[in-house]
């Protein structure tokens, strides 16, 4: 025989369990239906709205996303939540990326080009940068990377800047988060400081590679040349 | 058949990078008369073919020259404590900076492409506008950008020497002529090497030739791959007939692509 | 002590169970990300394509979706796969609707359709406008984008022309700045700026320019612009 208070307690903790259920198909069936990563307030307001009561606490659906995430993994789900852009989206897993390759044949999909990637670095970690600025540090004008990022929804004009022929200023939109699979630009590593991209290891791999490359500048004459990197007039 | 991938240049700072790293060059000490002079080399043959571009090299090509003759000045510039001031140090702090970003763009490049595998609800609608998105030409070759311009600068040279500039004759040649040629050449030859192709032709012919060569290649319709000793590259036909199966027909001292 | 027999067939009973798995898994990832309904037909043939086996017969798949939908009822999944239209296809379960209908009526107001959108940018390039003149750049009504607009708190009613007839005249709250993070409408990009970022053959350059008659044309002068109220006709 369980005493009062035995029964009482454990009434509690079946009420909080069955409460958590809830909390977990609420959270999964908004983020499985949305199209975007969907905002913990957003699920918080939702929640509310339904049941009756104060918006869910950010801790409580960080909880219910857990264990949710933690089942998928345990039952064998081909799908797990991401945290990106500050919100929460369902995306399948790796391991089931070849099938989804084949049926919407998007092995080549989305890959941008390095003209764009370097531009949008620029943006990400300087934004936000006029074209000028951008122009100065690629060494080409990115008249058309910055065109393209901004059709494409990756960058997008945000201001104008004080400086003269007030040019306009670019950075980057939400959409990048989403699709670089960040949950902030916060989460991008810091920009390296250049001595530690000097002595990198893979800087001298790719040194390694480049040499193997060594006479592509000049076919009829090019090892010679790279050996002998010393020219006097320069340090005269 | 033997291919590399290497990345294209973006600009003239990825060119000059490429110079420093290829030869083990300090970034703080970089032998300027001998870079302006290799990059130059590079921006002629680029205008060449007009390329699109080539006014950010050419700008450049000017800055670097600029430095050169600074540095030949008999007395240092000094700053205004007096120190001596050295031409090359702003476009060192420009490369620097721009390797950084560089490096981003790399790391950018390796989470795009983590979150590609990820595929979300509705990921097949994504499909359509995907024609915004950028379709890689280099992807399509196999050889870089500067590879090609280097056979072509080699094939050039040569034909300066053959041609006195004074013969040249008002002989128009066009880029689709030259597709059919090279089209035709590969269907009944097979793989050949660009300096095959146009090996002591007029500098126009080998021009329009380049240019239809490098249409091809991004058509899909001939694979590009350099040779071993990198002097040189192979047009290959899409679908090599079976009468030449990776023989590459043409004077490659001797080196089969395998 | 199992007999070689027993073993065996042990063995072979794990190899198609995890073959069944590994099905499931495929299908369930294919059925996920499509936003239509895949037929068994495609799923099979994405499977033979991966795997480099014959394509999957229907009934294997069915076997599969079945089981997937067993787990989901146990697991208390929130959603199940239906058979729709000749192909599979997931959607959330009944219980959960109120969240969704919650979310989406939330989510609705969020998203600009394109006739708001048209409308807006003249309004904020040219205001104040009167409906006819939006009619005449837009080339249709616009009665109902401008009423809406107004109703969303991104439009208002700032006065009357003095035309024939004293039409109402249109402008842009402060909210847009707001909805499109900018300080101020001078920092929206001019005519010059708009070809440079559009770069594309369909844009038409008169209609443009009708668009910005206000003068926009220069940034050093735009400052001055986007809060001036003179009639727009002044600088026609």
């Amino acid at each position: 025989m369980s005493t009062p208070s035995d029964s009482n307690g454990a009434a509690q903790a079946e009420a909080q369990q069955e409460r958590l259920e809830e909390v977990m198909r609420a959270v999964e069936a908004l983020i499985f239906a949305a199209d975007e990563p969907v905002t913990p307030a957003q699920l918080g307001a939702v929640w509310a709205d339904v049941a009756g009561e104060a918006p869910l606490p950010d801790a409580q659906i960080e909880t219910a996303v857990d264990r949710l995430n933690d089942r998928y993994a345990t039952d064998g789900r081909a799908f797990r939540i991401h945290r990106w852009a500050g919100g929460y989206r369902m995306a399948t897993t790796e391991e089931v990326a070849p099938y989804l390759k084949v049926l919407f044949q998007r092995d080549r999909r989305r890959r941008l080009s390095r003209s764009l990637l370097e531009t949008l670095a620029i943006l990400a970690y300087r934004q936000p940068a006029t074209k000028p600025e951008v122009d100065f540090v690629r060494g080409v004008d990115s008249d058309y990377a910055l065109r393209k990022l901004c059709e494409i929804g990756l960058a997008d004009v945000v201001g104008r800047s004080e400086a003269v022929g007030r040019p306009l200023l670019f950075g980057t939109t939400p959409r990048v988060l989403d699709a670089f699979g960040l949950d902030a630009l916060s989460d991008l590593p810091n920009l390296r400081e250049v001595e530690g991209l000097l002595n990198e290891p893979a800087y001298d791999q790719e040194r390694a590679r480049l040499l193997m490359l060594n006479g592509l500048g000049d076919p009829g004459e090019g090892g010679a040349d790279a050996g002998d990197p010393a020219d006097p007039e320069d340090h005269a | 058949m033997y291919r590399i991938q290497i990345q294209d240049f973006e600009g003239p700072l990825d060119l000059l990078l490429f110079f420093i790293r290829r030869d083990e060059i300090d970034v703080h000490d970089i032998p300027i008369a001998h870079i302006a002079d290799e990059f130059l080399g590079y921006v002629r043959v680029m205008e060449q073919i007009d390329l699109d571009g080539v006014a950010d090299f050419i700008y450049m090509a000017a800055l670097l020259i600029s430095i050169k003759v600074r540095m030949l000045l008999p007395r240092p510039e000094v700053d205004d404590e007096g120190e001596p001031l050295d031409p090359r140090r702003e476009l060192v702090e420009r490369l620097l900076e721009y390797m950084r970003y560089k490096e981003a763009a790399q790391g950018l490049a390796a989470y795009h492409e983590q979150r590609g595998d990820l595929f979300t609800r509705g990921a097949a609608s994504a499909v359509h506008p995907d024609a915004a998105w950028e379709r890689e030409p280099e992807e399509i070759l196999n050889a870089s950008l500067f590879n090609l311009i280097g056979a072509l600068r080699r094939v050039l040279t040569e034909a300066d020497a053959d041609e006195p500039h004074h013969a040249v004759a008002a002989v128009e040649y066009d880029v689709a002529t030259q597709r059919a040629f090279v089209l035709d050449r590969l269907g009944r030859e097979g793989p050949l090497t660009f300096v095959a192709l146009a090996r002591h032709r007029h500098k126009g012919f080998v021009i329009a030739t380049f240019l239809a060569v490098l249409e091809l290649a991004r058509q899909g319709a001939v694979h590009l791959a350099r040779t071993p000793d990198a002097s040189d590259f192979i047009v290959a036909p899409a679908e090599p007939p079976a009468s030449a199966p990776g023989r590459v027909n043409g004077h490659v001292n001797g080196t089969t692509a395998s």
